[in-house]
């Protein structure tokens, strides 16, 4: 257990910069925006892993339980919003690829500096 | 044993990830990403998070995917130019994570009940919930009551974004050729078997997603939730019987109503809190007992959230069918 | 009694888990697409009647056994519809069920 | 015997992943990704009842019913792909090959 004990943090370390490398250097839009919701993931995975108490249960009393431990609420209640707000701004940031590409005829990075220099 | 399951899970996370980044054909990634959003929602329950793991089910499964899909019809399926500075990116990447895994060193141990975020408010919410707010969803509690400010916040960003993709995709739509509407408009009416499970499951995702809103102080659920499903089940309605039929059904002034309605359904359960002479978003005066108060209040400000989650959500994707025709 | 009733859930649960695990092989085993197909509703319908049957039966008379119900009866309407959707699709693409070629493969490889 | 049940369905989820990662055709793929919906729905109903709180069934009842709807914005987006291409033949067959 003191082996796998921090497991969950190194996935979220790695997924973190997998999203990171697929927005810095991916040159296509839409793939940016994959990597940043892989990054949002990563964040979430984070928050809910601190939330863990071993032996617990999820914090949602229910009669009859017998001196519960519940993990922490208060992480979960964060990243529940967040989940919602994080497909919202994926849309819009979806949106402004589509303007992208109506107005300039491609979404490919390079390309668009290239006719923005011109 | 369970734990076991959550680091297997966890590997094959990290796998789809990386392919995720590795494949050139977006559709693939798509796709890909949808079974991300079923592993990570599972390792979410498995981490005790029942309210989280249905947030991401509801807005993973369907919605997104939806986006991603109308996006790349809007665009291009494939990378065109595969990676830039690929070494160099490699070489920060990597670096950063080092420092990022040195940095976990530093953290508790998974589940440790000692650790520093169990020690400070989670555990005087976990106690005073029953005394005076009286719900079983610690959850609940917290997001609609000791925390309304942030959700409040949330809601409003929300909202925000919902605005942001109405304006960005209303710009001269309704244009040049909408006499290919027939030809290309979405709905899937000659697909007869699909069209007719669809329909019959629409009822069923209205009703649970109801289920889901007023359950939410008792088990999994809420206003966030619910609102995701409400507006599965139109999508999945317009994606049988076409975009037309769905705005008939719901029009898009009602969404707009829905967006704003919820919203202010929230700020104003809020002011009332002012008015009947305690602070801002204090559901205790709102009854003469002060229990019932926060039950009434918590119920009247998840069903704003599910409003305007319902509303944003709904606006965005008629935004990008629309576009779709146009 | 209640040893019958464990009993015929174990059975209902492994028999689940074999037929899962048999359509998980034959999904990644199988030469071409419609055949994969095959294998993979195995999973999704027999697979998931049985594990779900089987928790049933654990659960007994409870709220938990309609729910489980229910799930049982979505996925048994939209598993099949999905498959066929995604059948369609694929002939409508042009991929055709060709079994000879399929044969071929195998045995070349 | 959940265990088992578990351990059966999280095999069976890492080959539905393997058949998405190697493809070949995207509906391949596609059929991996509707697979490893149906074991999710498995695996919350096994959990929920491994960690004994029946009542989140919630969760898994939530992804019977939603899956679908990933699977027919597939299908629509199969559809509305191959009427553009369809219709851009038609506008100007001169360069509709272009467009694969």
């Amino acid at each position: 257990m003191e082996l796998l004990g921090l497991y969950h943090y190194w996935v979220f370390a790695v997924l973190l910069m997998i999203g990171f490398y697929a927005v810095v250097a991916k040159v296509n839009l839409v793939k940016k925006l994959i990597g940043v919701s892989l990054f949002q993931a990563a964040v979430f995975l984070l928050y809910i892993t601190m939330s863990k108490v071993t032996g617990g249960t999820a914090p949602i009393l229910q009669e009859g339980m017998v001196d519960p431990v519940f993990s922490n609420p208060l992480p979960q209640v964060l990243i529940l919003t967040a989940i919602v707000v994080g497909i919202s701004t994926t849309a819009l940031g979806l949106g402004i690829v589509v303007r992208i590409k109506e107005e300039y005829g491609t979404i490919e990075e390079h390309e668009i500096q290239e006719i923005d220099r011109r | 044993m369970t734990v076991l399951f959550g680091i297997f899970l966890l590997t094959l996370l990290v796998i789809t990830a990386v392919a995720i980044v590795q494949t050139r054909n977006l559709f693939v990634a798509v796709m890909l990403l949808g079974i991300f959003s079923l592993l990570i929602a599972l390792n979410f329950f498995i981490l005790d998070a029942a309210d989280v793991a249905l947030t991401e089910a509801a807005v993973g499964a369907g919605i997104s995917t939806v986006l991603f899909l109308g996006a790349l019809a809007l665009t291009s399926e494939r990378e065109r130019l595969g990676t830039q500075h690929r070494w160099l990116s490699l070489v920060v990447v990597t670096s950063a994570t080092l420092v990022v895994l040195y940095a976990t060193f530093d953290k508790p141990l998974f589940g440790d009940p000692g650790a520093p975020v169990h020690q400070h408010v989670a555990p005087w919410y976990l106690e005073k919930t029953p005394e005076y707010i009286d719900i079983p969803n610690v959850v609940t509690a917290v997001l609609g009551s000791f925390r309304g400010y942030d959700t409040l916040g949330e809601v409003f960003v929300v909202f925000t974004a919902g605005i942001g993709v109405m304006f960005l995709l209303s710009a001269h739509s309704g244009g040049a050729n909408r006499r290919k509407q027939e030809a290309s408009g979405i709905g899937l009416r000659e697909h007869l078997i699909p069209r007719v499970v669809g329909r019959l499951l629409v009822p069923f995702i209205l009703l649970f997603g109801l289920y889901v809103q007023f359950h939410g102080d008792y088990g999994p659920g809420g206003g966030f939730q619910a609102g995701a499903l409400i507006a599965a089940a139109f999508i999945l309605y317009a994606l049988v019987e076409g975009e037309e039929r769905t705005l008939a059904a719901l029009p898009q002034s009602w969404l707009n109503a829905l967006m704003v309605s919820g919203a202010l359904l929230y700020g104003g359960v809020g002011l009332a809190g002012i008015v009947l002479g305690s602070s801002f978003l204090d559901y205790s005066v709102l009854s003469a007992d002060p229990i019932a108060g926060q039950h009434l209040g918590i119920i009247l400000i998840e069903a704003g959230v599910g409003m305007t989650v319902t509303g944003v959500l709904l606006s965005i994707f008629h935004a990008f069918a629309a576009r779709d025709q146009a | 009694m209640d040893i019958f009733l464990n009993l015929l859930s174990w059975v209902l649960l492994s028999a689940g888990g074999v037929f899962v695990l048999i359509g998980g092989i034959g999904a990644l085993r199988m030469p071409n697409l419609y055949t994969r197909m095959h294998a993979a509703s195995v999973t999704d319908t027999m697979g998931a009647v049985l594990v779900l049957t089987g928790v049933m039966v654990q659960a007994g008379l409870t709220l938990a056994t309609i729910k489980l119900g229910a799930i049982l009866i979505f996925l048994l309407i939209t598993s099949p519809t999905a498959s066929y959707a995604l059948a369609s699709a694929a002939l409508l693409a042009g991929i055709k069920p060709d079994a000879g070629q399929a044969a071929d493969r195998t045995r070349g490889s | 015997m959940y265990y088992a049940v578990t351990i059966a369905v999280l095999v069976t989820m890492a080959l539905a992943l393997t058949r998405a990662l190697i493809g070949p055709t995207v509906y391949d793929r596609v059929l991996a990704v509707n697979m490893f919906g149906t074991k999710t729905v498995l695996l919350f109903s096994v959990i929920a009842f491994l960690s004994g709180r029946p009542d989140f069934l919630d969760l898994a009842l939530a992804y019977a019913l939603i899956n679908f709807i990933g699977i027919l914005a597939v299908l629509e987006f199969f559809r509305s792909r191959a009427n553009k291409r369809a219709e851009e033949q038609r506008g100007n067959p001169a360069d509709g090959g272009e467009t694969d």
